[in-house]
């Protein structure tokens, strides 16, 4: 189940993307693009990688995926092969964007074309970025809202985090600032770490415990709200007035939003389209030189009122 | 008499540079007791291993009950009634008594265990063997003595046709070989054909009915106990005739190298002594009196919480061994498995391995004297090895000895603690051992020397003190020395 | 008793009995019927594992696979049941494939003779591997509705993974202390070469404790397919590292032939109470790891340092 | 020599050679000396903390803690660093940092009788959460310029990282086979209590085997830094496997006193290629994990199955 919401990709409406066409023009010769990813074992960026493979098979190009598996290095040692295997493009969804400065150096020196995704490393030629504080805020917004509207503006509030990753770290403070800007009275009375449903279980199994009276959950991913949701129903805690949000817009959050229960609220952005587009920015950027301005991906939240549009 | 049980033909067995078996042919009959003896290395543990399907000969054919044996295993042979001691531990540490004795085919049902019923049989053959271990013990509290008669029990306890025993009595006292000789007899009359190894001729000679001797991995000849003697059997063994069995003792010892002061710890009691230069100072006792606690005390191996310990007149505390070493001591223990070698590592490390810092300067070794030490020392005590390189597992049990002997003489240590020195080892190695202690003692070095055969202990020792329970019970010297004034004092 | 013979005796029980004081007190929330329901719950994907790994280290073997196992097991049946397949059907392949994976393991490590280690090593990358594959790194979602039982059902309240991990314990303890084949895992492990003289069919025993461990990692996956709704590749990832550290904490021996069922539960325990005990307190991720290390090492000195004054005793 | 003794002796590296001729024939890329430093860049994390491993499994020991060791010492040394301590000084600190966390690993082991596998995997846990702690969770940035050195440098045109290897590799080499303490390494790992028998110190050879590796773990965090240029507290996260993989595949026997530093050269290069020569050949992540498995258990498989076979012979 792939949870692309716009293949097409047009749809992210970032400013300055290329269209499919001005990529097909400017590339007369068969591209070699690699893309070194954070984490394959994360649902988000196995839909990237497949937006990139999806396009850049359209327009007959080779790609390599590698798995960066949440390790600097792991990259730094890509990149290295990269460089030495001659490719055209090489693009970057960092674990660390600092940590891979010296290497993409080596690449342009090596007249290498480097664009990097959701994290910028300095020295690349375009840079395709999902804001993470700004993500956070997103969701954080949605409960801050839900908050206010439906439980007086005050509630015990859970925030599923996972602070073992840097660009996370980042959107659980938006999360939070999110909710208090529409809820200054809510109290977070939990922080646990979860990125995978049965983490999110476990965390929120005990959470329940310790708060019985939690009425918000917020969580990093969706994976991890996943978890939440599954044991607020089977805890018979799934009140009208209960709160679930995500983030990434899986299919499978989609359709729980869908079902008008406790799960209300995910952000879309679009990793598959994401994907295709960074595919465009390469091309583009190889017959138009780089791109100094960062493309920003459209977020868009997806609830209950929107949500046909979004699910496959 | 008629049909042999068991027939051998023409067995080889080769490993890379070893012929350990020959084509050896030997028939067994039923109801006899057969041993067999030869020098270390000879091939007989080889040869019952392939008589149980513990390893594959290289060729040669097995008939049993008049049946052709192929592709024999230890599966097989148990089914068929062909049950072994083997020379090797052979125990499950972790596992009682009972379940050892009862290991491999328990009582019970088809899934479940009877562990009552083990246990009481288990109490029952211990008796049998007249020693008195708790069942429910396990076995890896037990001591080497205890052990072995764990797996005596555990052979005899199942209805056996073919025994095989390898050296049974190696950790063995005498009041409990009086008692494995009662059960073979009890066995023998019951039917049952026993395969027996020793370098022992006392036992020998008390429970064959034939002997065959082996030599280099050969058959050499089958004969009937009452046609032969001990020196025939020797000169057959080794390939020439041996002289005087015990080397003749010094005239007189010097001052005091080693003085014991009272020393205790939980398992020795206030023991006092002293060894004298050029001295061999014996030590005896039944199995568990204690002696090798305490030469394992006195060599800082464990903690003693009471007593001290002189050195040429001079205090010293000994911690841990290299204290011990540092005072030029040196300990060849009884469990030469566990405490002596390094069974994985070839002949040459194991050699060397405690004197490395007179083969090396400043921590770098040289790899020629290194080698020339080993050499020397397989040269020196005849170890029958193909090289200095083999591993030391590959070794017959009586060449692993010496090699854990050669690690030691190769310190150049002035005060020796042998613990059961000659177990399991060949009477012409023997004599080379007994030889080689004499002339260690000749250049003013002491030894104590612990030995649970009593006429070794008699034929070497100057002075040998008792033990039983911890305690020292006795001292004898000179024309005291009997058999039976030690037994008195160490059993009262 | 004296405090010390107690203390020697049942070491490791009282570090689990002194965590569960420390969070009683500490929380409110901790000692209520429902919240030791759920720490059951939420170590019995680990327990189960933990019974066929105490088999396997019995043997002085290993099996890193589990984790891998549970992955493959869980995408397995969940696209086995997407593809139609009845789900008693799926679970029952999903078992066999388990039990063929700890075929593949014995037969490298007993008929090739190479260390478990590298052997279930090599097999939990390329089974991970394979749970990629099979979804193309994807979470495969849309179980069949009744599904969900075995992970969330309840049967008089309690947990059907609950059930089936005390289930799993129960067997392993009767078959290790009570059978023929329980005495023989124990043999093996402690001396092999003995156990085979012994007329042992020593390659009989491996393959039926790999295979058994290869079995429940895959029962496991299925109560973890079940448990989170959805086939997810990554499932399990970094689990043999929980179970070692539960059985090694109950007392069984790496060497092999030494430890048993009853420590093992405990073992399992303690890391669930403090997992469980901590989140209640809120605190800190990176402190979670900090205690949980010290206390692991805090437990098992506690446990040695007894058995190490037992020595002591039995020599007086 | 025949063909059959010359896989004998040496089964591993003609593993080495055959995939190194495959991926030579198989990509232009791979046979360039850029591409063959970029191999030895890319193990020398590994191959450095190898070398301390191979110490530590001769002693029949394991060091599970050196993943956690690395990010630790990454972060140590970066924070020093920040605070305005002299790079030089920041090394020398951390490194010692590494040779402490040894100690307290040999205190537990030694002292207290506790398996080393229990021991590091307390520490591999309480480490890590030292150094998200140490770091709040982010990474550090910020180091002085001359640091790259260490990491990116080059000297007479071989990387830094790598003739820090190399020069592990041959001190690791020299000591084993040319010393005493090499001797008693061997020794102890094959019989601890015949060893302490003969007058060997064991407590000191331990000692040293855990510290040595808690060294040059520190030392690769110290190159990892200065490759990534930035402290990470998830550094060095599940290297512990890729290093035993390398140890073991090269040939040194987890059982201790078996194994020789050439050999794990070997292995560590092995796994190097593979990983290079898969890239290079545009495999599917998911594939590679899957190649990964089966060359590890078929290069295991060829070198026992020829040292079996080296039995056999034995016996005929
Ligand atoms: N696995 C092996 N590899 C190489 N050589 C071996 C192996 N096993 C035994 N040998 C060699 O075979 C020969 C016969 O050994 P065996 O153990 O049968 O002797 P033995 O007569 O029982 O001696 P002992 O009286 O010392 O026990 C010896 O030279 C020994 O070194
Ligand atoms: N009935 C018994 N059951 C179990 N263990 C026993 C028994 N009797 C003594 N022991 C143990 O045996 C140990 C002493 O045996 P050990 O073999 O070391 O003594 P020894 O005098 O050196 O005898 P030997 O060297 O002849 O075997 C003691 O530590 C004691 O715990
Ligand atoms: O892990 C997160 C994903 O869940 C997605 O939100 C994109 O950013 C990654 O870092
Ligand atoms: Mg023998
Ligand atoms: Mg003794």
């Amino acid at each position: 189940a792939c949870s692309s919401t716009n293949e097409s990709g047009n749809n992210t409406g970032a400013k300055g993307s290329p269209s499919a066409e001005t990529g097909g023009e400017a590339a007369n010769k068969k591209l070699k693009i690699g893309f070194t990813v954070a984490n394959l074992a994360n649902t988000y960026f196995v839909d990237l990688s497949e937006g990139v493979k999806a396009r850049a098979q359209e327009l007959g190009y080779d790609v390599t995926v590698h798995d960066g598996k949440g390790d600097a290095v792991q990259q730094v040692n890509a990149i290295e092969n990269f460089i030495t295997q001659k490719l055209d493009v090489i693009v970057i969804s960092p674990v660390d964007d600092k940590a891979l400065e010296p290497v993409v150096k080596k690449a342009k020196e090596a007249g290498i074309t480097v664009v990097s995704s959701n994290q910028n490393v300095a020295g690349s030629d375009a840079f395709l970025t999902v804001p993470e504080y700004e993500y956070g805020m997103a969701i954080g917004e949605q409960a801050g809202q839900w908050i206010a509207d439906k439980l007086g503006g005050t509630a015990e509030v859970a925030i599923i985090d996972y602070p073992e990753l840097k660009v996370i770290i980042e959107r659980a403070n938006g999360i939070k600032d999110g909710i208090l800007k529409h809820a200054p009275d809510a109290k977070i009375v939990a922080n646990q770490s979860a990125n995978t449903v049965e983490k999110g279980m476990r965390a929120m199994e005990t959470i329940l415990q310790a708060h019985p009276n939690v009425k918000v959950v917020a969580a990093v991913n969706d994976a991890g709200a996943l978890g939440v949701y599954e044991v607020v129903k089977a805890a018979k805690k799934d009140t009208p007035d209960f709160f679930i949000g995500g983030l990434d817009a899986t299919q499978e959050a989609l359709k729980k939003i869908k079902e008008d229960g406790i799960y209300r609220a995910t952000i879309d952005i679009a990793p598959v389209g994401m994907g295709r587009q960074i595919v465009d920015t390469a091309v583009k950027v190889i017959a138009e030189g780089p791109i100094a301005e960062p493309i920003a991906v459209n977020m868009i939240p997806v609830t209950l009122s929107n949500v046909d549009e979004f699910i496959q | 008499m008629g049909e042999p049980l068991l027939a051998l033909r023409d067995i080889s067995k080769y490993y890379p540079g070893v012929k350990a078996l020959d084509g050896v042919s030997i028939d067994f009959r039923p109801g006899e007791v057969h041993s067999i003896v030869g020098e270390n290395g000879a091939g007989k543990s080889t040869l019952i291993k392939t008589i149980t399907g513990a390893i594959e000969p290289t060729s040669g054919s097995i008939r049993y009950n008049g049946v052709e044996m192929s592709g024999m295993n230890p599966i097989y042979a148990l089914k068929e009634g062909i049950s072994a001691i083997y020379q090797e531990f052979n125990l499950i540490p972790s596992l009682t008594v009972a379940e050892n004795i009862f290991y491999g085919r328990e009582l019970g049902g088809r899934f479940m265990i009877d562990r009552r019923e083990m246990n009481a049989r288990s109490s029952q053959i211990l008796s049998q063997l007249g020693v008195n271990v708790r069942p429910q013990s396990l076995v890896k509290d037990l001591s080497v003595g205890f052990q072995q008669i764990v797996e005596i029990a555990k052979a005899i306890s199942g209805n056996a046709k073919v025994l095989i025993m390898d050296e049974p009595t190696a950790p063995l006292t005498s009041s409990e070989v009086e008692k494995l000789y009662e059960i073979v007899d009890k066995l023998k009359r019951q039917g049952m054909t026993i395969i027996y190894i020793s370098h022992k001729f006392e036992e020998i000679f008390r429970l064959s009915d034939r002997i065959t001797v082996m030599r280099d991995g050969k058959y050499i000849r089958t004969l009937q106990r009452e046609d032969t003697n001990r020196s025939e059997l020797v000169s057959l063994m080794v390939g020439r005739a041996l002289g005087q069995h015990y080397p003749p003792k010094a005239s007189r010892t010097g001052a005091a190298v080693l003085e014991v002061k009272g020393l205790s710890n939980p398992q020795v009691n206030d023991i006092s002594f002293t060894l004298k230069e050029g001295e061999i100072l014996g030590i005896a006792g039944l199995v568990g009196a204690g002696r090798t606690e305490l030469v394992r005390a006195i060599f800082g191996v464990d903690p003693i919480s009471a007593g001290e310990l002189l050195i040429r007149g001079k205090r010293v505390k000994i911690r841990h061994p290299m204290d011990a070493i540092g005072y030029k001591m040196g300990l060849i223990p009884e469990d030469r498995k566990q405490h002596g070698a390094l069974l994985n590592m070839d002949v040459k490390f194991n050699i060397s391995y405690a004197s490395l810092d007179k083969i090396a300067s400043f921590g770098f070794l040289h790899k020629k004297k290194e080698k020339n030490l080993a050499t020397d020392y397989i040269a020196a005590l005849a170890i029958k090895t193909p090289g200095e390189l083999q591993a030391v597992k590959n070794l017959s049990g009586g060449n692993q000895q010496k090699v854990v002997l050669a690690k030691w003489l190769a310190t150049q240590c002035d005060i020796l603690i042998f613990d059961e020195p000659t177990r399991g080892i060949d009477v012409g190695a023997k004599q080379e051992i007994y030889a080689l202690m004499r002339n260690l003692v000749g250049e003013n070095k002491s030894i104590i020397m612990i030995s649970s055969e009593m006429p070794e202990l008699i034929g070497m020792s100057d002075r040998v003190l008792v033990m039983k329970e911890g305690s020292l019970t006795g001292e004898v010297a000179g024309d005291e020395m009997t058999q039976e004034r030690i037994l008195t004092m160490a059993t009262e | 008793m004296p405090i010390r013979a107690i203390l020697v005796k049942y070491g490791i029980y009282i570090v689990l009995l002194l965590l569960v004081f420390f969070f009683s007190v500490a929380s409110d929330a901790f000692l209520s019927v429902d919240n030791l329901l759920n720490i059951l719950r939420q170590v019995s994907i680990v327990g189960i594992v933990a019974v066929g790994m105490t088999f396997v280290i019995l043997t002085a073997g290993i099996d890193l696979s589990i984790g891998s196992i549970i992955g493959v097991s869980a995408v397995l049946a969940a696209k086995l049941m997407l593809f139609g397949v009845h789900p008693a059907l799926a679970f029952v392949l999903t078992l066999v494939a388990g039990i063929v994976i700890g075929l593949v393991n014995t037969y490298f490590i007993h008929e090739i003779q190479i260390p478990a280690l590298i052997v279930t090593l090599a097999t939990l990358t390329a089974l991970r591997g394979i749970a990629y594959i099979i979804t193309g790194g994807l979470p495969v979602y849309g179980l069949p509705e009744g599904y969900s039982f075995i992970g969330q059902g309840y049967v008089m309240g309690i947990p059907v993974p609950v059930i089936l991990m005390l289930a799993c314990f129960a067997v392993g303890y009767f078959v290790l202390e009570k059978t023929r084949f329980g005495r023989y895992v124990y043999g093996v492990g402690s001396n092999e070469e003995a156990s085979r003289l012994s007329g042992v069919n020593v390659r009989k025993i491996k393959y039926i404790a790999y295979c058994l461990s290869g079995f429940l990692s895959a029962l496991a996956g299925l109560v973890l397919l079940s448990r989170v709704n959805s086939g997810q590749p990554t499932a399990g990832t970094g689990y043999e590292l929980d179970v070692i550290i539960g059985v090694v904490l109950g007392g069984v021996s790496m060497n092999g032939g030494e430890g048993r069922i009853s420590g093992v539960i405990t073992g399992i325990l303690i890391m669930g109470v403090l997992t469980n005990g901590m989140i209640l307190l809120n605190i800190s991720e990176y402190y979670q790891l900090v205690v949980k290390g010290a206390v692991l090492l805090l437990a098992v000195s506690l446990d040695y340092v007894s058995k190490k004054r037992r020595v002591k005793v039995a020599h007086t």
